[in-house]
């Protein structure tokens, strides 16, 4: 875990999310986002967690993020630029990162150096789900599938 | 081979399976139905065969699979599944008949709009049966037993479209169900006295020694109730009103459900359970055995009297049903559980046959039921007629080549030497003569002397449904050559007794006074019938011979001995005075207190709202306006935009955060 | 002998590094990724230009003409000729476009396609990356080309770029699930993501002659269909072309590029099927094994090199052969049909590895597959729908 | 020199507060979601973050409810994405200061 790839990633992804954040063009944002998420992946890489950051990458690029553009483009009529900017949200959000820092420094138990723990292989990863987490695995199936219909309910053009 | 024994659970899941699967089709896939349903059948067919198969290896063969349904509390209430001779017979002769009938179908209803529908109720019924015969547990058979019941109700209210169909699917529904509330309390009191409902379970079932001798006394009443059942689904007699109105059902339906398979429940019921009727028998009598012999005697000769003045063919048949039945019941009750339930394997073929030769016979004149419409139809439907004269013999009891008559004359000899009263077996000499004359009367009327108004235009039927007829006719004369005493195969493979080959028995003096009896009845017949449906004397055509004759008789018969009307104005209207003196009670009596409770209430109700109105509401007005001031306040947080509610949940996170980091 | 050519390549990189030796990890670490990348991109690059040219060489012989045979022996310099006019042509932007998008899809399509090259084992000991979840690795990545593709269409604001990307994602998103569904087959059985374990248990050889690949078992033929069908579908290649169907929509999303960027979508299309046939010679062929015992002289690469091209052959020949699919058509075969028998697989794999995996699970998990296969062609009325068809004319 | 847990959990609270900048900023309802994820993904790395720098458990139950989360995640991002498409439908914009009904 070195410091210099946990610099360039950090950097990478916050201003990959200031733009996803800030941007005036939608579908840019969009696109920073899914930008950002790779930095997220590869922090989870840096981590140790391969196999969340595989899945990070697959469901949020893959899925996530080609929904959301879709979405831009069948409400297209906004779709150009988001002219309107709420400046007590900047102040709320900076308060908000403010405060958690200050907490975060503040905690001395924190600063703590990772210990060596074995590698979690993919393998470790499916044994829990199939034992220990083997019901939330189903509840979160049902969930899926609920949202699924869900989604299609809520889209579907209503017949006249 | 083996492999059955573990899998026993397949012969009926199969048939079910099948009957969902055609549930979930669309109405219009019927070629996708028939070979599902059929598919279905021919394996159960080929996997009770191989059960059948292996029940052969041993005398007195029986393997048992139990295993726990549930738990509650330190009890655990287990069903099972078993085989021996009993349950391989009549799971071969189901999935037989099953199969034959289900081939006859696809022909007889080929026109019908609601053809899957009609083969995923038979196939559901197939898979209920079949099930009901292999069942180790009195409480698995009852539901099995009520599965079948179902299917029977939706398969006579098949065609739902006709009042009539469905007022005689209500009827059977009801009606078995007045047996099968007996059924169920003798269900519960055994389990009660023995703590078990297997049959078999190692030595501690409760038709087993160590089962058994709990019940002591209360076996009498046990049995007595589960007979009711019996009564219920067999047709016999206070409770046999149902099975003639359940041929309004379609005629593949009343050949396989009632007259070869579910009717004979009751009587395999019995003979299942035969062990609590038989317990402490002195010389084979028991209190209840002997009500079942009387019950069964009254069953068979009255259906006999009933089913001579009969002009719908499938009622003739149904009577006819009912009084083999009854027949059945005394060889049980008389001791001969063997010979009764090879009366039961004879009759599911033979009277299969003959309903699927109706069934082709009513298809052939265009559905029409009314034998004296009928006649001379040998010329038109050579191979129906040659089939169903098959079936008639074999029914009538002829010896020799039909087996009909050989297990006739085995229930006329365990009758006759049965150590109470000699009257019951009087009465079933009878009974047989009786069923010579109204099979060569109906015989007559359809296929012999010239056709009359629906015989004109009729024709044989296909080759898909006379195929099934061949077959069973087949099956009816061959079966023959396990039930002659000089191979008793048969009866020695239910009894679990070796047999042996001993031609001298052959001839007995009982062959020959059923072969009196059988050509008395057939010979009257003939006699009194030769004109029937043409002019003769001052007798109309369409009039009956024996209605010239004796009128008042006649009717009597014609209308079932009265035993409807006698229910309708007995147990139905005494129900319809205990229905509206109910009614009454509710109305008046029990509305009158409550009215009166409630004008107490609207009393108190006057006084409280004028306390309410000029006390309490003064008070209570000041105190809502200034809620719906404070109200008025508050909403205007709520500005609809999410984005304030987030901003403020995001503030209270930080003045949380805030205030624990500051304690910390 | 032949150990030492099967590992030559290996050898060769083990050489190179150990000029390094000495200097700090993590530059030995960069030099060897660094040279697998290199070569990665010097053999597909090479193989792209080889197979742009015969191709078309063999789609000429199957359309009874000759193919490009100008430029070069047997016109084997054609990929050359093209390369120089599509890197010498103006590159057009249109005014209108979403220039930064515009610019950035081909970028991310083509790395995309050549990132999913690196997880494959291309021989013993010659696997790129080695990654725990390499398989999923590679479909991660390669869901990363929806988002390509739209970017092209939104990018180039123009609506037939639009449509023919929403098309393309409608289908890539249909098919993706049964590639990947036709996948876990393979991972249940191994009980690995890894694709060097994968190859690994598909070594040795059933009573010594037929090699253990997945193909050889009912469901892994199966999935391995299944696979190779959706494989079509994901590189957006006849018959599936819709997205870019010329006689509809121009030429889809990549309507609105010229020169070198078209020439990139060109490439990515192409990288994208080798590393789909790749991967499907990983799954279910074996991977770099040899069929046959005494074939095992020649090196592993090679065998891999020859599954590939055989596998690449079919695409090409599937070219020549079947007309396009109409899009709804396809829709419903990924999720009427597809997608089922998919699953099936699973239940199928599952069956012969619990049937003990020896002939009877083979028989079972074939009942099974020919089970469900029957009814969904009742279900399907197939026998109705691909019948002959009846003109009817007016009357 | 290597990161401690600190600098993790910064800069996952960074993300957050962005991820919160976002969702309180922008007037589209698509920002909204995209913040909301963004937040989400800035809890999954504090997990992960967690479960890497404390001592080896039995189970990763970080990583475990990280997976879980992603799940859900993409359940949400479905259903909001289907609602900005209804709300669309129905009032013709997305633009959230326009979508008061419920103003008290």
């Amino acid at each position: 875990m070195s410091s210099a790839a946990f610099v360039i990633i950090s950097i990478f992804t916050l201003a990959a999310a200031l733009a996803a954040a800030t941007l005036r063009k939608l579908m840019h944002a969009a696109l920073s986002f899914a930008v950002a998420l790779v930095g997220i992946a590869a922090f989870f890489f840096l981590l140790g967690a391969e196999f969340v950051g595989l899945a990070l990458v697959f469901i949020y690029i893959g899925a996530v993020a080609v929904l959301i553009v879709f979405t831009i483009l069948l409400t297209r009529r906004h779709a150009g630029k988001d002219r309107g900017f709420n400046w007590s949200g900047v102040a709320i959000a900076v308060a908000v990162f403010g405060g958690l820092t200050w907490s975060i420094v503040k905690t001395q138990s924190l600063s703590i150096v990772a210990p060596h723990v074995p590698a979690l292989t993919v393998k470790r990863i499916g044994q829990a789900l199939m034992t220990s987490y083997v019901w939330p695995l189903q509840c979160v199936g049902l969930l899926l599938t609920a949202a699924l219909i869900g989604a299609l309910v809520l889209v579907m053009e209503e017949k006249r | 081979m083996s492999w059955i024994i573990d899998h026993l659970w397949l012969i009926p899941a199969v048939p079910f399976a099948a009957s969902l699967v055609i549930l979930s089709l669309s109405k219009l896939r019927r070629k996708s139905a028939v070979v599902l349903a059929i598919t279905g059948q021919v394996v159960a067919l080929a996997m009770s065969v191989l059960a059948f198969l292996l029940t052969l290896q041993t005398q007195g063969f029986r393997v048992i699979q139990n295993f726990t349904w549930f738990t509650f509390g330190e009890q655990t209430l287990r069903l099972g599944f078993v085989l021996d001779p009993l349950a391989a017979a009549m799971l071969v002769m189901i999935s037989l008949v099953g199969l034959c009938i289900f081939v006859f179908s696809v022909g007889y209803m080929a026109e019908d709009k609601n053809f899957t529908r009609f083969f995923a109720y038979m196939s559901f019924f197939s898979g209920a049966m079949l099930g009901l015969v292999i069942a180790n547990s009195l409480l698995l058979l009852f539901i099995f037993w009520e599965l079948v019941g179902l299917a029977s109700y939706l398969l006579i209210g098949f065609w739902i479209e006709r009042p009539s169909a469905a007022g005689a699917a209500k009827k059977a529904f009801i009606t078995t169900r007045i047996g099968d509330m007996g059924f169920f309390l003798g269900m519960l009191w055994l389990y009660n006295r023995s703590g078990t409902l297997l049959f078999y379970d190692g030595g501690n079932g409760c038709l087993e020694s160590a089962g058994l001798a709990l019940l002591g006394a209360s076996a009498t009443f046990i049995a007595l109730l589960i007979f009711c059942g019996a009564v219920g689904k067999s047709g016999q007699f206070p409770l046999h009103v149902w099975l003639p109105d359940a041929m309004e059902g379609p005629t593949p339906v009343s050949a396989l459900i009632h007259a070869a398979t579910m009717v004979a429940a009751g009587v395999f019921l019995v003979a299942r359970v035969y062990p609590l009727f038989s317990l402490g028998a002195i010389n084979g009598v028991t209190s209840s055995l002997t009500i079942v012999v009387w019950i069964g005697v009254t069953t068979a000769l009255m259906a006999a009297l009933i089913a001579i003045a009969q002009a719908d063919i499938k009622r003739i048949l149904a009577y006819s049903t009912v009084s083999q039945l009854g027949l059945m019941m005394v060889s049980l009750g008389v001791g001969g559980v063997a010979a009764g339930i090879m009366h039961l394997l004879a009759h599911g073929f033979f009277k299969a046959l003959l309903f699927l030769g109706a069934g082709s016979v009513i298809h052939g004149c265009h559905g029409e039921q009314d034998i004296r419409k009928m006649g001379g139809l040998r010329r038109f439907m050579p191979v129906t007629f040659m089939t169903y004269a098959v079936g008639m013999m074999a029914l009538s009891g002829v010896p020799i080549f039909f087996s009909g008559g050989w297990t006739k004359e085995e229930i006329l000899h365990a009758t006759a030497h049965w150590p109470p009263s000699h009257v019951p077996y009087y009465l079933i000499l009878v009974g047989v003569v009786l069923t010579a004359l109204y099979m060569t009367r109906q015989i007559i009327y359809v296929f012999f002397g010239n056709p009359r108004a629906a015989a004109e235009r009729a024709h044989e039927s296909p080759r898909v449904m006379t195929m099934p007829l061949i077959v069973l006719a087949f099956g009816a004369i061959l079966l023959s050559a396990v039930l002659t005493p000089a191979w008793p195969w048969l009866h020695g493979y239910l009894a679990g007794e070796p047999t042996y080959v001993d031609v001298a028995r052959l001839i007995q003096p009982m062959l020959f006074v059923s072969l009196a009896l059988v050509s008395a009845g057939v010979g009257v017949g003939f006699w009194i019938y030769r004109k029937a449906g043409t002019q003769d004397g001052g007798r109309p055509a369409e009039v009956d011979p024996l209605e010239y004759a004796q009128p008042a008789l006649f009717r009597f018969l014609a209308n079932k001995m009265w035993i409807d009307e006698l229910y309708a104005r007995t147990v139905i209207s005494f129900s319809w005075m205990a229905a509206r003196f109910s009614d009454w009670m509710d109305r008046y009596f029990w509305d009158g207190l409550v009215r009166g409770f409630g004008a107490i209430g609207q009393l108190f109700g006057i006084f409280t709202t004028s306390v309410d109105e000029y006390g309490i509401n003064a008070g209570v007005d000041e105190t809502t306006a200034g809620a719906r001031g404070l109200g008025r306040v508050m909403s205007t947080a709520h500005s609809g935009q999410i984005q304030t509610y987030l901003g403020a949940i995001a503030i209270g996170m930080l003045a949380l955060l805030l205030l624990y980091a500051w304690l910390a | 002998m032949s150990k030492s050519i099967d590992q030559a390549f290996v050898h060769a990189k083990q050489w190179l590094l150990s000029w390094l030796a000495g200097s700090p990890g993590w530059v030995v670490q960069v030099a060897s990724i660094l040279i697998n990348i290199f070569m990665l991109l010097a053999v597909f690059l090479t193989l792209f230009a080889l197979i742009s040219v015969l191709e078309r060489k063999i789609l000429a012989r199957m359309q009874n003409r000759y193919g490009p045979n100008r430029v070069g022996p047997f016109g084997l310099f054609q990929p050359i000729a093209d390369g120089i006019k599509m890197l010498i042509k103006e590159d057009i932007v249109p005014a209108r476009a979403d220039k930064i998008v515009h610019f950035l899809a081909p970028v991310l399509i083509a790395a995309v396609a050549i990132l999913t090259l690196g997880v494959i084992p291309y021989g013993r000991n010659m696997t790129p990356f080695t990654i725990d979840g390499g398989i999923l690795f590679f479909f991660a990545v390669g869901s990363a080309t929806e988002l390509a593709v739209f970017m092209a269409g939104w990018g180039s604001n123009n609506k037939f770029s639009m449509l023919g990307a929403m098309r393309a994602i409608a289908q890539m998103f249909s098919y993706e699930l049964p590639l990947i569904i036709s996948v876990l087959p393979v991972v249940m059985v191994v009980g690995s993501l890894t694709p060097d374990r994968i190859v690994a248990a598909q070594a040795g050889y059933t009573f010594g002659l037929v090699p253990r690949w997945f193909a050889f078992t009912p469901w892994g033929a199966a999935a391995f269909i299944l696979f190779s069908v959706s494989g079509l579908v994901e590189s957006n290649r006849t018959p599936f072309d819709v997205p870019e169907g010329e006689s509809e929509i121009v030429a889809g999303h990549m309507t609105e590029y010229s020169g070198f960027k078209y020439a990139t979508f060109f490439m990515a299309e192409y990288i994208g099927m080798f590393a789909v046939s790749g991967l499907a010679t990983t799954l279910f062929l074996g991977g770099w094994h040899a069929p046959a015992r005494i074939l095992e002289i020649i090196p592993s690469y090679v065998w891999f090199l020859v599954k590939l091209g055989a596998l690449l052959f079919v695409y090409i020949w599937v070219r020549g052969t079947l007309p396009r699919t109409r899009i709804d058509q396809m829709m419903n075969f990924a999720w009427k049909f597809m997608l089922p028998m998919a699953f099936t697989c699973i239940v199928a794999a599952a069956v012969w590895h619990y049937a003990s995996r020896g002939l009877r699970g083979w028989l079972w998990s074939l009942v099974v597959i020919a089970v469900v296969y029957t009814a969904l062609s009742i279900l399907l009325d197939t026998k109705r729908k691909f019948a002959p068809r009846v003109y009817r004319f007016a009357e | 020199m290597t990161p401690t847990l600190q600098v993790f959990l910064i800069v996952s609270a960074a993300l957050f507060s962005i991820g919160l900048l976002a969702a309180l900023s922008r007037r589209h309802a698509i920002f909204i979601l995209i913040g909301i994820e963004m937040m989400l993904t800035a809890a999954n790395l504090n997990f992960i973050a967690f479960w890497r720098f404390s001592p080896p458990a039995q189970q990763p139950v970080g990583v475990m409810i990280a997976i879980f989360s992603i799940a859900i995640a993409a359940a949400e991002a479905a259903v909001g994405l289907a609602m900005v498409i209804a709300v669309y439908r129905h009032y013709r914009t997305t633009n959230v200061d326009q979508l008061d009904q419920l103003k008290g």
